[in-house]
């Protein structure tokens, strides 16, 4: 029977550690220590509140900013690989909040995992001590949220709700698409966001553009051409009666924003809201 | 019989009945040449090769063993080709072990349909064998003397 | 420029790792482009003249640059054809090619405004030079 | 020892041309045990015959080896030969010399020398032989028929007429199948109800035909000629035998909220329902799940209501155990699941449909009693657009869909669209499609008229978004012809998706030991040749189960399948293959490694009393049987003891054949 008792001690002991195990290794990336601060302040903030430690990697670099699709593309992923690397030495989760950096990194990981192409010659050129294989689970912020804190617990840590608020979320490409590697809602008809809208209180709007592109990687080629993307999400999310459009990229953030012309709405991170709903937002 | 004059390869070849047995059939009616040293052994199924036959050959003088069979999700007995493809991968890492070279034992998935196929891998499993050169690893060389 | 006869269909294949024989040219990925109009070839003429060796048309039209990498052709194809990963290996097979890089750090002071996002710098760099 | 004859053929020229088959049977001769050894021109015309006859006779020839054309010729006409001389057929052995030697080698000398080399392996094998007597089974005089559409009724019907005795065994609670949901069907667009529901009444008042409905197959034993099936009738909570189908219960049933499959949930229904109104059986049935009393006790309208009596709230799972003799498998397809393609904001919107659910809208009998108004609001379309291949034409390695082609999907969107242009001259119908394809009699004629006499508006090219609008459907598209990305406001988008095998194919194909493709297809015995046939003996297929297939396609097959099935029962008894596995009780341990193996199920195991020097008492031990048991030899290389052994091809024989060639 003590055999019996010390290995179910032992699970005990175990499903605890995963209960608690809140600790998330963390990459704000560029944009986040300069453009898009509060994207990053407010998700410290609430992350705090809500009781997960974000532990910022040490002396992080580019994610590469845009992921490689060339398969002979080797040198342009290291930096991924090194941050990979770092959350898979202090065994954590890594958490991003940049749509972009998630995706570059989420897509290196994978090809890390199972292109033996690309993880042959990234190790041969990093010399780790021991080579990195895919081994870190990269997750979103959103991500943590839904499945690692729960958005009932989210909900329940609300004080003030936004009720009222008609929100449109803005997913824009790069958190869906391609869905196989980023596994991270249904890419044609997502729900993430709209289940982070309600648990802050507020109205999700649903419209058809919350998943086209914005345009964005062309902004600086070709102006004209990411208005036109812009009018087009923002006129649809206007016509299904937002009053405010949420996203989780900068890129996104920016073009939304400066690009509009013909409708315009105002456009948030969806971290600020959230601070604001856990009534953290004021206390820096 | 003088070892060294023209030598040339005894090669068992094990065809499902079903499928390589029937394209062996074919590839004789379209009179698709491929060396004699194949003789060839009918069994009901890929499944039906106990690896121990492969041995057989090997220790009774047989340069190179082919077993061909049908293509995988064509099976006669739905399933006996993966049984066959299974067993034989394990022969294929105990090979090593035994002194035979790997490329003397080969699996194929030749159809009745695929006359030509099954010809052309007779060839080029011919011209392996040939390269590859006599076996002498398994054989009882006092039958030799 | 001369070079660019030299890359043929089999290179892009390589460096895109794109099998355009998949195709079967239902234009599933052209229907959902959000970028068609503002392209001269559409995603599945990329996989089509690929295909056909038609490589100079391609490394020489704009809409290599007019592709937002927003990966709808590729995650709508029925046939996993990735249309986004081949017109990138096109402009990638261009611009690393001697004096072909798209944008150089000389054009940036031009187009930057006081919002635009560091990211918006590097990727715009690494999508377009070498 | 075996006293061995070796008769070698010159099949006038084509062994005798390359082969030096004098040379042959000499060399035969001096093969041990090889008591008569000759040659002749064609070993199988009337003479050679004779001459093998003559010397079985003469010489008292306990095996025969044939040097000739391959078995897969003329093993058949040697073994006859052997019978007729009084020797066991198993007897004899055939050394190929025609396909495998003198037809592939060109020089006489390495023909020669290769000749005598396969008869010497031949004459080896056969010094092992044993005589072989295969056994017969009885066959009982009724077949199982999985699946009551139309692919099943045909079947039973063909069956039943031929004098047989047909179970229907249908899951749902009554027959008709899809083929009961359809508005038309094309290409004589004749309503689908009105040639299908007579021969469902013919199906109910055959008396050979005996219609288990609300059932499934539970289990099945046995083989060829004698399975034995266990069916699960399902509780319908309603007695047969009284129900007169009037259909007071299911006006008077308070819960109204279940979704009316019969009209792919366009519309509810109550707990207790009737499918519709020509269902047969003309009963009606209790959903459990729904219903008030069910879930708290109370109510009981329906049973207040009864004048028959029929309601049954304690009704239970009712267990069959049948016998038959052939298994018609007819299962059918369903849609796949359209929600899988939200590009198509099928899940947004109620104006997205499947083909399946549009044709319920145009039905008289559907949810809208046939008029064609937009399920969000009611109102009537202005503005329809088509969607082909939704899910079809997928390679594996894509996120959805399947890989083959639906078939169906390319004519009745051209139905959809004609009977929309026909009936609503107003609404402007656009068909997107990638190729349409209508091989079949009067087929593209038919779709020709969609577009040339209706004006369909076909645009070659798919769409890559439907978003849902204020109050409408933005379609995006390409329009490959005219090179353009085309928008279309739409009313309404009809999705024509794939079809796939009906979800219980798979554990029936399981349990009857079928074979099934990658899409859970039934596979046929020879793609060819044998289409309506399973491999495994005694199963047959019917319908759309084996791949995707039109009505008329369906209702051939249908018949062509119980042809098969007749064949079968009119037999009294079945003879068995004799190269069968056995074990050597002496050897078996009773590991089950045989019985995991077998795809067959052949092999079961009994205790059995021992004797023998190794071993003596009872020990369990596996036990062949040799009528179900179709001779692969999985088990025999599994066999960890060296116990199982296969008749006609025993290690030994095998062996010797080796040893034969390595000599």
């Amino acid at each position: 029977m003590w055999l019996f008792d010390e290995i179910v001690k032992f699970h005990i002991t175990e499903l605890e550690g995963q209960v608690n195990h809140m600790k998330y290794s963390y990459y704000p990336g560029c944009t986040l220590k300069t453009k898009a601060k509060e994207l990053d302040r407010y998700g410290r903030l609430s992350a705090a509140k809500l009781g997960a430690e974000l532990e910022e990697i040490e002396n992080w670099q580019c994610c590469g900013a845009v992921y490689p699709q060339a398969e002979d593309e080797i040198a342009t992923k290291l930096s991924a690989v090194r941050t990979l690397d770092a959350a898979k030495q202090k065994d954590q989760e890594l958490v991003t909040l940049c749509s972009a950096c998630h995706h570059v990194l989420k897509r290196v990981n994978d090809d890390m995992k199972n292109n033996e192409y690309v993880r042959t010659r990234a190790n041969n050129y990093l010399k780790l001590d021991v080579p990195y294989e895919g081994e870190t689970s990269v997750i979103h912020y959103l991500e943590m949220l839904r499945d690692r804190i729960g958005f009932d617990t989210l909900k329940a840590a609300v004080v003030n709700p936004l009720k009222g608020v008609k929100i449109a979320a803005y997913y824009g490409c790069l958190l869906l698409r391609p869905s196989g590697v980023m596994a991270f809602d249904d890419p044609e008809n997502p729900t993430i966001i709209e289940d982070f809208i309600k648990a802050i209180g507020a109205t999700p709007i649903k419209y058809s553009q919350r998943n086209e592109c914005c345009g964005g990687y062309i902004a600086m080629e070709d102006k004209g051409a990411a208005q036109k993307r812009v009018d087009v999400i923002l006129s649809s999310a206007k016509n299904a009666g937002a009053d405010l459009i949420i996203t989780a990229c900068p890129l996104c953030m920016y073009n939304l924003d400066a690009n509009a012309t013909e409708s315009v709405l105002p456009v948030k991170y969806f971290t600020e809201l959230l601070a604001d709903a856990l009534g953290v937002k004021e206390e820096d | 019989m003088s070892v060294n004059q023209e030598w040339t390869p005894n090669i068992v070849a094990f065809c499902c009945n079903w499928c390589s047995y029937a394209g062996a059939d074919l590839a004789g009616s379209g009179r698709m040449n491929y060396p004699a040293n194949v003789k060839i052994i009918r069994i009901p199924c890929s499944c039906r090769l106990n690896p121990l036959f492969v041995l057989r050959a090997f220790q009774r003088g047989a340069d190179g063993v082919i077993l061909c069979g049908c293509h995988p999700g064509d099976c006669h007995y739905s399933t006996g080709n993966y049984y066959a493809r299974r067993r034989m991968t394990m022969l294929f890492s105990m090979l090593d072990y035994l002194g035979i070279e790997r490329g003397r034992t080969r699996v194929e998935w030749v159809s009745a349909a695929e006359g030509a196929k099954f010809a052309a891998t007779m060839n080029d499993f011919v011209k392996t064998i040939t390269d590859l050169g006599e076996n002498k690893k398994l054989e009882d060389l006092r039958c030799k003397k | 420029m001369s070079l660019t006869n030299t890359v043929t269909a089999e290179d892009l294949i390589r460096i895109s790792g794109v099998d355009p024989s998949k195709c079967m040219q239902c234009g599933k990925c052209s229907g959902a482009c959000p970028s068609y109009d503002e392209m001269e070839y559409h995603p599945h003429q990329f996989v089509a003249m690929v295909r056909k060796g038609q490589i100079e048309k391609l490394m020489a039209s704009d809409a290599i640059y007019q592709c937002l990498s927003c990966f709808a052709c590729l995650e709508r194809c029925p046939r996993n054809v990735e249309p986004a990963k081949l017109i990138e290996a096109v402009r990638v097979a261009v611009i690393r090619q001697q004096g072909m890089n798209h944008m150089t750090a000389n054009d940036i002071p031009e187009k930057l405004d006081e919002k635009l996002p560091q990211q918006a710098i590097v990727s715009a760099m690494r999508k377009y030079s070498k | 020892m075996q006293r061995i004859g070796v008769f070698v053929c010159w099949c006038g020229s084509n062994i005798a041309a390359t082969v030096d088959v004098k040379a042959v049977a000499e060399a035969a001769k001096h093969e041990p045990g090889v008591v008569f050894s000759t040659d002749y021109q064609y070993m199988c015309s009337e003479n050679g015959q004779a001459m093998i006859r003559e010397a079985i006779k003469e010489h008292r020839l306990t095996g025969v080896v044939i040097c000739s054309c391959s078995p897969r010729m003329h093993e058949a006409t040697f073994r006859k030969t052997a019978v007729s001389a009084g020797l066991n057929p198993y007897m004899v052995e055939i050394a190929n010399i025609r396909e495998q030697c003198s037809w592939i080698h060109k020089d006489m000398a390495e023909g020669t020398e290769k000749a005598i080399i396969l008869a010497r392996a031949a004459i080896a094998k056969v010094h092992l032989n044993a005589p072989l007597v295969a056994g017969t089974s009885p066959v009982t005089k009724r077949a199982l028929v999985i699946g009551g559409g139309i692919a099943g009724i045909q079947t039973a019907l063909d069956i039943a007429d031929a004098g047989f005795e047909v179970d229907i065994v249908e899951k749902a609670p009554t027959i008709g199948g899809r083929m009961a949901q359809l508005d038309k069907t094309f290409p004589t667009l004749d309503c689908s109800a009105c040639i299908l529901t007579p021969k469902m009444v013919d199906a109910a008042q055959h008396e050979k035909i005996n219609i288990i409905s609300y059932a499934e197959l539970d289990s099945l034993s046995g083989f060829v000629g004698n399975f034995t099936a266990k069916i699960r009738k399902k509780a319908r909570f309603i007695d047969e035998t009284k129900c007169t189908g009037c259909g007071i219960c299911t006006e008077k049933c308070p819960s109204r909220k279940g979704l009316n499959d019969f009209n792919m949930g366009l519309n509810t229904r109550g707990a207790v329902y009737i499918p519709f109104a020509q269902a047969i059986p003309n009963v009606a049935v209790i959903d459990s799940a729904q219903c008030i009393h069910f879930r708290t006790g109370k109510c009981g309208l329906c049973e207040k209501n009864c004048s028959a009596g029929a309601i049954k709230f304690d009704q239970k799972d009712e267990i069959l155990e049948r016998e038959y003799g052939a298994i018609v498998v007819a299962t059918g397809f369903k849609p796949i699941d359209a929600s899988a393609f939200n590009e198509y904001a099928y899940s947004d919107s109620p104006d997205v449909v499947t083909s399946l659910e549009f044709e319920r809208i145009m039905n008289a009998a559907g949810p809208t009693k046939g008029k064609l108004v937009r399920p969000s609001d009611g109102k009537h379309p202005h503005e329809i657009v088509f969607i082909q291949c939704v899910g079809s034409r997928c390679t594996e390695d894509a996120t959805k869909g399947k890989p083959y082609c639906s078939k169906i999907c390319c004519m009745y969107t051209a139905k959809h669209a004609m009977l929309v242009r026909e009936k609503y001259p107003d609404v402007k119908v656009h068909v997107f499609y990638i190729d349409a394809r209508t091989p079949g009699k009067n087929f593209d004629e038919f779709y020709r008229r969609a577009v040339e006499q209706y004006d369909v508006d076909y645009i070659k090219g798919m769409v890559g978004k439907v978003s849902v609008e204020q109050d409408h459907l933005h379609v995006q598209g390409s329009d490959l012809i005219n090179n353009e990305q085309i928008h279309i406001n739409a009313d309404m988008v009809v999705l024509a998706t794939a079809i796939e095998p009906d979800p219980t194919a798979r554990a029936l194909g399981t349990m009857l030991t079928a074979s099934m493709d990658t899409n859970d297809f039934f596979t046929e015995a020879h793609p060819k040749l044998r289409p309506v046939e399973s491999p495994t003996a005694g199963v047959f297929l019917s319908g759309v189960a084996q791949g995707p297939k039109d009505i008329p396609e369906t209702v051939a097959q249908a018949g062509a399948a119980a042809a098969k099935v007749i064949g079968l029962l009119c037999k009294n008894e079945l003879t068995c293959n004799p190269c069968v596995a056995h074990a050597n009780e002496a050897l078996c341990n009773g590991c089950s490694q045989c019985e995991r193996v077998c795809p067959y199920g052949a092999i079961t195991y009994e205790d059995k009393e021992v004797r023998s020097p190794e071993f003596r008492g009872i020990k369990r031990i596996a036990v062949v049987n040799g009528a179900i048991c179709q001779g692969c030899g999985a088990c025999t290389v599994t066999c960890p003891s060296g116990a199982m052994d296969l008749k006609g091809f025993s290690n030994s024989q095998i062996m010797a054949e080796v040893d034969a060639i390595c000599r």
